[in-house]
């Protein structure tokens, strides 16, 4: 590894939350541009480990691999997350949507969804994101750090792609507007 | 929110879609009203909002259908929006690739294939924290009083403590040194969990094997009384 | 590397603090010499990284290297509090409503508390503070004087007082039960 991707892994090891590229670029002393190459090289060093290097934006964070649930849920006698179908449905419009208000996700669901918005803001999976600049400035919802935790992806990016009806493969970046 | 299986008004006229294997793309939606209707009036014991979001629905089911077959009544001149045919197919098409992200989802849960993140920390001596902001704290506890503020009963599920059982054989071990006899009762309190009782009974179980106490029951289901062993060092 | 290799690398990632070869074995259902091979991997494939496989004795630990100390200090800077939001959360349910025991933390958050009540008694933010004398009795928490100092306050009266949802100035006395 070179000395900047192992100075940027150590500060990832260290950080108890995700850190921006800007902030591991502060700390090195490198450049954004050089951040980023040791980035993808700390980044395919994990893949080989039982770490994954995760990220949000620009914000990135080491996380366990999600093959090795068993065995870190062991170590730390972690409960196992259920949601009901009614909270997935919910979860789903968000995540693929997002940033997305209460109105939208109950305009695809057809039905009222307080209690499931509730639900996943109380187990942190989905948090509020400022509000949409409308009438009634509706308060827009997005997905955390602790949904991608949760389904073991390194980003949003990695959501399962799902055939539409029309028979179309889409992901998230295919759908967002 | 489950309806008798339906997770709401789309969800059973995706169904109804389904279970006739007909294809979402072409399927005359007006057909499926009657159908859409008795399944709607056998769901009985529905509140009434929700009761309101089905028969928008089955409203618009029935408006399909009469157009189709008095061609002379459509098109209105001026359609409300969600009222034609494509409006609603688009939305169900919609509700179907939610459906299928949730299960992809749901099925990723029930793998367990999840990550965890690092607390964090530097090893070696733990420098004492400085620079803490009080209005982030506030705003952390204003964050937790606001979500605590709109749970309902269902969502408060008592959080048991978890007990070790080494700690509580340590606590029944103080408790024999000060008592000649208990009964298992006393040692459970007023109102144990299930997994106080559980924990409580093993620690009984282990002092037993060591021959700390000597256990007596008179009878099957009958008071079990705890008795500090004589020979007990 | 070997699963096992990862596994043990992914749980000495999440632990704060020294793991014993028991554990290891117990957590990943493998056999102590496993383990001690495992282990001897974990560490040849640190040495090319910006971390180190650390023990004494029977226990083992992840730390940094020691050549990226100044990246590391760096980062951790003069903000010595590094919280995590769900940390953080935790603290302040104790600062406000304590003496609390863990059930009535988790109580009020409505997740799991185990892993930020560890970390905060760590970073001696939080202490024991007897026991609640019901059924089990359970751990009381309070804040430290190392938490009054971290946060600049000389009392916990000091503790700025919130709305609460009903629109009710809340502080710390009014809160406690």
């Amino acid at each position: 590894m070179t000395p900047l991707a192992r100075a940027i892994e150590a500060v990832l090891f260290v950080a108890e939350k995700p850190v921006s590229r800007g902030e591991l670029a502060r700390v090195t002393g490198a450049t954004p541009k050089a951040v980023e190459a040791a980035l993808a090289e700390v980044g395919a060093r994990c893949e080989e480990t039982g770490l994954r290097l995760a990220h949000e934006g620009e914000d990135w964070q080491l996380i366990t691999a999600p093959e090795q649930a068993p065995f870190v849920a062991a170590y730390l006698g972690a409960d196992r997350l259920r949601l009901s179908p009614a909270a997935l449905e919910t979860l789903a419009v968000v995540a693929y949507k997002q940033p997305a208000t209460r109105a939208e996700v109950e305009a695809v669901r057809g039905v009222n969804c307080d209690q499931t918005i509730y639900t996943l803001m109380q187990r942190r999976l989905i948090e509020e994101r400022g509000r949409r600049e409308t009438p009634g400035r509706p308060i827009l919802y997005g997905t955390t750090w602790e949904f991608l935790e949760c389904f073991g992806l390194t980003s949003l990016e990695e959501l399962p792609s799902v055939m539409t009806p029309e028979g179309v493969q889409v992901g998230r970046t295919a759908e967002a507007t | 929110m489950t309806v008798e299986g339906f997770e709401g008004p789309l969800d059973l006229l995706l169904e109804l879609v389904e279970e006739r294997k007909l294809d979402i793309l072409t399927v005359r939606l007006g057909d499926l009203a009657d159908e859409y209707l008795a399944r709607v009036r056998a769901l009985d014991a529905l509140p009434a909002e929700e009761v309101s979001a089905f028969l928008v629905v089955a409203s618009r089911l029935v408006l399909l259908k009469a157009r189709s077959l008095l061609p002379a009544i459509a098109p209105a001149e001026e359609e409300d929006e969600g009222t034609t045919e494509e409006e609603l197919r688009r939305r169900l098409i919609e509700y179907a690739a939610v459906k299928g992200r949730a299960t992809a989802l749901g099925d990723r849960l029930r793998a367990g294939e999840r990550a965890f993140h690092r607390e964090g920390g530097a090893p070696g001596p733990a420098l004492p924290p400085r620079g803490g902001r009080v209005d982030a704290l506030a705003a952390a506890w204003t964050k937790v009083l606001a979500l605590a503020a709109r749970q309902t009963e269902e969502d408060i599920v008592a959080p048991a403590e978890r007990y070790s059982v080494e700690q509580r054989t340590e606590e029944l071990e103080t408790v024999m040194s000060e008592h000649e006899q208990v009964t298992f009762a006393t040692l459970l309190g007023d109102r144990p969990t299930l997994g106080f009782a559980i924990v409580t009974f093993i620690a009984l179980l282990d002092l037993y094997r060591r021959l700390v106490i000597e256990v007596e029951q008179d009878a099957l289901f009958g008071e079990i009384v705890v008795r500090r062993k004589r020979s007990a060092s």
